[in-house]
């Protein structure tokens, strides 16, 4: 019989990404994000992997990509202002392809805000807080226990690609407790990074075979595949070079595996939405409330649904369009100023009403709130 | 084997300056690790953004290089996942204790077991000259156009203020003492601080009305004293003169040692 | 509306009283009786001094609801928190209050309020007030009745360091206890 | 049997800096009307490597021969 | 007759930043940004103003923020990586309306990438590097001349709206010369922060009269003006609060502002727009190669306009959708991996045709390259 | 004029916790104001994030306060700016040494004037008991489940090395002492570091038995020694003992003085 | 003429922490059943001003009569 | 097509020649000269050891091609430069080298080749070849005349120290008059 139990948001983070084999966790404690760490500073000697807190999110960031290219499976907790600071270590992890998960429960900004207040204000920061183009994969649920197997899936598709993925939380999930059953995740599969194939002699870190992927051997692999990391342009052997062959070459490859792979990288749920005129979009904490208010317009007879991205970045384009095609109305529902809005007025054609719900003092956005605009706008 | 067997020939030469004495500490660190055997399969070194930490891009072992001033920090999670590895890391002066000064001073407080070999040329060169939180008052640099306003840092001492288990400090024209003290930084169980006194000839001494190279290195003979000497010397005779030698060597428990110590009988398999 | 069969549940007190662990043992407890659950509770400077919150969704459906907007069952232990919350109760909402320091009880319909010096008794019975909220948890099964007794002992067993297991023990089932003198009244 | 030493400098990295001139105890060297450096004093060389040892290019050898 | 002078861009910048009347620089070095600093360091002692060099980005750009709250008109340059790092102080900035200018030299990133390397990467950064929601006003000059402009105005937009400002660069343009005549600046305007016009006793920081807009006095005014500034959100005393009234109220205060006054704020700059059938949109030095293509293929007979955005954020969308309204076709022209073009997307209707054009190999969009896409696209 | 003019009554009571000694500091802060007489017009507080950091936006004083660990660096803009202007800052341990280890060394190095008053309360207490760089070894911590692993920072020491002008250490049960220092940190010319301990019954006591404010003063009360009891005593008898006192006292040039005597004359106008 | 000393607790401000009580030389406070603090025995009180430095909630006052 | 009435010029050689100032002093005067000019350079490592750069675009309209890709005037200094960009130049351009370290000059049509021992003259007769510079733009002009000789110097006196104006204005008088010898050959 599958066995319940009840776990915060927080707490299913730390023990899904144990679940996912993590052995190193670096970070500096935030609200409301710590739990995480918490957790897995209880956990991580358990199985031999190591915690360490630093002196600051910027070190944090450092000390998992140092753990990760020792061949180390890392994560590290944070929130918005520590989210600002590991940005530029951040855009060394994507650069340099470097496999780490990084989490993000959000609070309310900008600044210091609110730290136990809840926000949807990172959004667009997720994908766009580092300077220079690199690759992001962002996922973002919005259950404890959707929190357990997407951080899983943060693991698998780092190691996969090779590439920081960014897990974002919702302060509402990240401190709330719900009832879960793991039993589902006992098989699951958990991706390790590929080891070079060729010999160390023939071997350059950052030539990819036909897939794209590099296979960056840890250091002091005793195995003889010694090399060079390095965050500034570079050489197929990752020595540094401002050639427009190597440039060109370093960003696309870092960029491009996330664009090619897409289609595997896409997490997004639909309810309802074949038929509806209205769709809901919605992601994290706020669709529940969307959930909830399709369930009672349905209800009351109306064709409404729910389109709602699990893998924000890369946004799932084709599926909401295909999602939208036969909508007369999207309903952005976000807590913040409007942020995804701007991915869905991208995609929308011209006949296609885009509807912004925005509530920012942080209170989450219930499904009252979501049925009246529906209702004013359908007016 | 020779030293040059811990290079990478093909990328020869460097890139820097003509007499840019950032690479003497190279052909000093390359001998010592030749003396002490040195496994390149088992030893990372971490360096970051500046000529100096460009440098050991060219040595054969496991190199990574990281953002300006983050290289203990990554460091720190190096040694931390792998207590087995050694690891040292090349810093400029800029780098070490500018942006990075705060992740210097905890990994010393950690006693961490890295090596930090800092190139102390007084100027960020890499940049363009700008100063370092180690020039002296009084001297040149783009952003000093009037001469340096800020007091300097003593690298050695914020070191030690910080917990650092050895600290020395050695130039690049005192060549065999580099040598030793480097042997014994490397040698030295736990967080070892070598601060080495090196020469920017392209970015300080041309601001500074020593552009030529050899210049540079003759001021360094003239101010460094080591220990002894300036034991025996007055406060005014010391006054623009820097020490040289180990000022730290004490024995503390390591940081992964008591890590295994304290939570290895946690793991369960 | 539909999400009315979901059970809306606080627990408030001050900083230390321990609302918030007795909101997720409840929790535990409904989660094992096979409810879906949804806890939630207060964090940072407002979990310190003033008002402690935990609170509790639960129902046989789905829960999309992440807060508690009018409880059907208010727990207050302290003064300040039973004034604060007590005009959010659902219309057939109960209060359930310790009188010890609940001086001035709220002014509702006698059936919806039940009262007890819960802290005094854990006090004089127990020797530490630091048991209250466990006495709180006997006491509001005992009125209440939403969960089985001996999977709440259960519950509560599983959060507290084995040796308070005999104290709680004792705290859960006085609770009960006092609930069941209200009722004989 | 004296001892002599080769002095090599290995031309491809050599920077001309003038280091090794600079503090050569016996004058080895000497730079050439374009600076670049030049061996003018072999014989004199006494082995003493400061000039290998100080290089920052790593380009200079002394090699000892036994006569 | 006017004066024309060969001006370096960076230079532009250090000299329209005097003019403009700043009084304090605190900065990091980083290529291609030192020589902002570098003068002013020259500078500032010869108006009694200051510069210092911090220990890294993050303390300069507090520094800055902390002269600016003494009344003082201030600067800070930077690139990428420093800029990742002074994003967190920059949403303070920004929380607690404080006018700051930040210089953005951009460089090729993403991490290190290459300091000497132009590249367009930073245009979403520019708004979106911190956590949360929080207004920007991002400008962006393409040629020397307009550097030293656009600095003045970077001043005057910080001192009227309270808020930080972005300068934002490319290599190309702030490390090459042009002559210039600065006569036309002779008499420019310069604006400065307004002084509370209430009583001490009457004074509340943060709260805006009709203009919308705060009135902070600096501190240590003499004057009995003492407050509390905070980077939470804040009641209109500045004293830390988490209401949902006052969280709503700070959020809603900082970035209404910039969109009440989008249309004071916006800069751009039109070529033969009126009758064309395909616009080019590009900014910053891909605007000069633009405004060459244009030259060329006019001369060719082609109906080709050229659309620059100066004031990027807030974008100018509705100039924009004027613009372009009677087009066939936009190629959007950026040095980085499409930026902007998400912008344009948003904007565009169905039947525009929205064409990419990006380089990002480190050499600059040439006029053969818009041509070229323009004859591909066109056919 | 009383010490409690410097509050801003009606903020009151302080949010902080039932016996938070940080509010101790802020009580001695208040009676030594008021004995200088502190200029509430002329002075600026800087603060930064943490209980410690909260408590200065009770005061009345122009108080800026910031993103958490940068109180000095956005302090160092103010100072520079107006020299004019009497400038404190005040901290926790973590923002002081951990995120803000930094900008702490740096402020000293310069030299300049201001007082630094760091709470030093072993632990994180604003975001719910994680270990500071603080916390000795063998305590726990929401982060150091199994007891503190790392070895702790003196923070005076630190300081020390890093070129402060002015170092002293007290505590909340020494109250006398405590006024005594920070009367003599606030007058001192240049960087002065005032390092206070302190008590954090709900983050730290709570999770080291010591849940009662009470224990946690006696417990500063005994492990607390003067220097000048500390010169009698042993190395053993030193051991997990806390010196109190004033271990620098020196003059250096103050930054902004020497900025205005090096750069002063260039002024045009 | 002897001194008096009058004890003031600013009750909206005081937490009860019994700071002021545990190092009160003459035992001047104690605390009721709810850990509130009392002033039990204000005549002994030296007014040493112990209680009023150390409070961290600068809610207490010693005044000193002249009686 | 039009943008062929813009003018291109590369001073090159090894880092510390001054090629970069000398082509900010030549861009200096044709600003001055009421052209339109664009002056760039190399930045960096690359500007240390190897190739130095500095890069004029000018002409008469608005300058909007921001590179030099193929310059009608190159300034060459060092063999290395030399050999790099001398593939660079236009059909009709010129290559101007300091034939003391160029050893073996471009094989190019006589015509656009005009060489001069720079270094040597500055070395011999100013006593410093840190003087190659200036005597260059002397040189350059000398063979073009695109600026007035006096405007030029005024450019050079602008932005050297003052102590060394009358060995600058001798530099540049001197490589004036080599390049003289070499029309009238
Ligand atoms: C975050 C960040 N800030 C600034 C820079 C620019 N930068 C590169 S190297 C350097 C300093 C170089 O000085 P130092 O560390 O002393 O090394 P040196 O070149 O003198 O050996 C700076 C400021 C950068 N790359 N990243
Ligand atoms: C950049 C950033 N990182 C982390 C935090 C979360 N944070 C707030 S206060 C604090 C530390 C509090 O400890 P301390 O400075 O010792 O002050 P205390 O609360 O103990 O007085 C932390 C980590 C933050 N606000 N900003
Ligand atoms: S700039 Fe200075 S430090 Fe850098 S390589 Fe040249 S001489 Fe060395
Ligand atoms: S020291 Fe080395 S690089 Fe310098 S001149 Fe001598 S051999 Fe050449
Ligand atoms: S070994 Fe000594 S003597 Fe011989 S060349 Fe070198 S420095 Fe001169
Ligand atoms: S958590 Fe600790 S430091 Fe913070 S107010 Fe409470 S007792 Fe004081
Ligand atoms: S010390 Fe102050 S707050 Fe604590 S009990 Fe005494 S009066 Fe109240
Ligand atoms: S003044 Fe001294 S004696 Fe009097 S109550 Fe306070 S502590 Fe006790
Ligand atoms: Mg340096
Ligand atoms: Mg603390």
């Amino acid at each position: 019989m599958a066995k319940y139990e009840l776990l915060q948001g927080n707490q299913a983070c730390a023990l899904g990404a144990l679940k996912a084999g993590v052995e190193f966790c670096a970070g500096y404690p935030i609200t409301p994000a710590s739990e995480v760490m918490e957790i897995l500073a209880e956990k991580l000697p358990e199985t031999g992997g190591r915690f360490i807190q630093m002196e600051d999110e910027i070190a944090g960031m450092g000390a998992i990509i140092g753990a990760s290219v020792m061949g180390k499976k890392v994560l590290t907790p944070t929130s918005g202002p520590g989210f600002d600071l590991k940005q530029e270590n951040l855009a060394f992890a994507a650069m340099a392809e470097i496999p780490c998960v990084v989490v993000n429960v959000q609070r309310s900004g900008p600044s210091t805000g609110g730290a136990t207040i809840s926000a949807q204000g990172d959004l667009m920061q997720a994908k766009y807080g580092t300077s220079g183009d690199s690759p992001r994969i962002v996922l973002y649920p919005n259950s404890v226990k959707e929190i357990y197997g997407t951080t899983i899936t943060a693991f698998n598709l780092a190691e996969k690609y090779m590439t920081p993925v960014i897990l974002l939380m919702d302060e509402t999930i990240g401190h709330m407790r719900e009832n879960v059953c793991l039993d589902e995740f006992d098989n699951v599969e958990i991706i390790n990074r590929k080891f070079p194939d060729v010999a160390p002699e023939n071997y350059h870190p950052y030539e990819p075979d036909e897939t794209g992927i590099v296979k960056l051997a840890p250091f002091a692999n005793g195995k003889g595949y010694r090399y060079v990391i390095n965050g500034m342009h570079h050489t197929i052997d990752g020595m540094p070079s401002l050639t427009p062959e190597n440039i060109y070459k370093t960003i696309s490859r870092i960029n491009d595996k996330v664009e090619r792979y897409k289609e595997d990288i896409w997490q997004w749920e639909e309810q309802q939405t074949e038929d509806a005129d209205i769709i809901i979009f919605a992601a994290g904490c706020v669709s529940r409330s969307a959930s909830e208010a399709v369930k009672q317009l349905r209800a009351a007879g109306h064709k409404v649904g729910l389109f709602r991205p699990i893998s924000i970045w890369p946004f799932p384009d084709e599926p909401l369009a295909k999602a939208i095609k036969n909508a007369k109305m999207v309903l952005v529902a976000e807590m913040n100023r409007g942020q995804l809005i701007h991915k869905v007025k991208e995609i929308a054609t011209d006949n296609l009403k885009v509807v912004p719900l925005n509530i920012y003092d942080g209170t989450v956005i219930m499904p009252e709130h979501i049925i009246q605009s529906i209702k004013e706008a359908a007016k | 084997m020779s030293y040059l067997d811990y290079i990478k020939e093909k990328q020869f030469p460097l890139f820097t300056c003509a007499g840019c004495t950032h690479g003497t500490v190279t052909n000093t660190f390359l001998r010592v690790a030749d003396e002490l055997k040195l496994d390149k399969e088992n030893t990372v070194i971490v360096c970051a953004i500046g000529c100096a930490g460009r440098i050991p891009t060219f040595l054969d072992f496991n190199v990574l290089r990281v953002t300006h001033g983050r290289a203990l920090a990554f460091a720190t999670g190096v040694k931390l996942s792998r207590p087995d590895v050694k690891v040292i890391v090349f810093m400029g002066d800029g780098d070490a204790v500018a942006i990075g000064g705060n992740h210097f001073i905890h990994a010393a407080r950690r006693n961490i077991d890295i090596t930090a070999i800092i190139s102390h040329n007084e100027i960020y060169g890499m940049t363009g000259g700008q100063y370092a939180p180690t020039t002296l008052q009084g001297f040149k640099a783009t952003t000093a156009p009037y001469g340096m306003i800020e007091p300097a840092f003593d690298v050695c001492e914020l070191a030690k203020g910080a917990g650092s288990t050895y600290v020395a400090r050695s130039d690049v024209y005192h060549i065999n003492h580099l040598h030793k003290v480097m042997k014994n930084a490397l040698t030295h169980k736990g967080f070892s601080t070598l601060e080495v006194i090196t020469s920017c000839p392209t970015q300080f001494g041309r601001r500074n009305k020593m552009a030529d190279p050899i210049k540079l290195v003759e001021r360094i003979r003239d101010i460094t004293v080591t220990q002894t000497a300036a034991e025996k010397m007055s406060v005014e005779e010391l006054k623009d003169k820097i020490v040289i030698g180990e000022f730290v060597k004490t024995e503390r428990p390591e940081l992964t040692e008591i890590y295994e110590e304290k939570l290895g009988k946690l793991r369960k398999n | 509306m539909e999400h009315n069969t979901v059970t809306q549940m606080r627990f408030s007190g001050f900083g230390g009283q321990g609302v918030v662990l007795s909101s997720i043992i409840f929790a535990d407890t409904l989660t094992k009786q096979g409810y879906n659950v949804v806890q939630t509770q207060s964090y940072g400077i407002e979990a310190r001094g003033g008002a402690s919150r935990g609170e509790i969704l639960f129902g046989k459906e789905e829960i999309n609801y992440l807060k508690v907007v009018s409880p059907d069952i208010l727990l207050a232990l302290s003064q300040e928190s039973c004034d604060k919350y007590v005009k959010d109760i659902s219309p057939e909402g109960i209060v359930i209050c310790d009188s010890f320091y609940i001086e001035k009880l709220p002014e509702i319909n006698k059936k919806q309020l039940f009262a007890a010096p819960l802290t005094k008794i854990a006090l004089d019975e127990l020797g530490n007030d630091l048991f209250t909220n466990i006495l709180a948890l006997g006491f509001i099964n005992g009125i209440t009745n939403l969960v089985s007794q001996k999977n709440l002992e259960e519950a509560v067993l599983a959060r507290v360091p084995e040796r308070y297991y005999e104290a709680n023990r004792k705290a859960l089932q006085r609770g009960y206890e006092e609930a069941a003198k209200l009722k004989v009244n | 049997m004296s001892t002599a030493y080769k002095v090599q400098i290995n031309r491809k990295w050599c920077k001309n800096c003038g280091i090794c001139l600079a503090f050569c105890p016996k004058n080895v060297f000497s730079f050439d009307e374009k600076k670049k450096l030049q061996i003018v004093n072999e014989i004199q060389c006494s082995g003493c490597l400061m000039c290998e040892k100080r290089c920052p290019d790593m380009c200079m050898k002394i090699i000892r021969e036994e006569e």
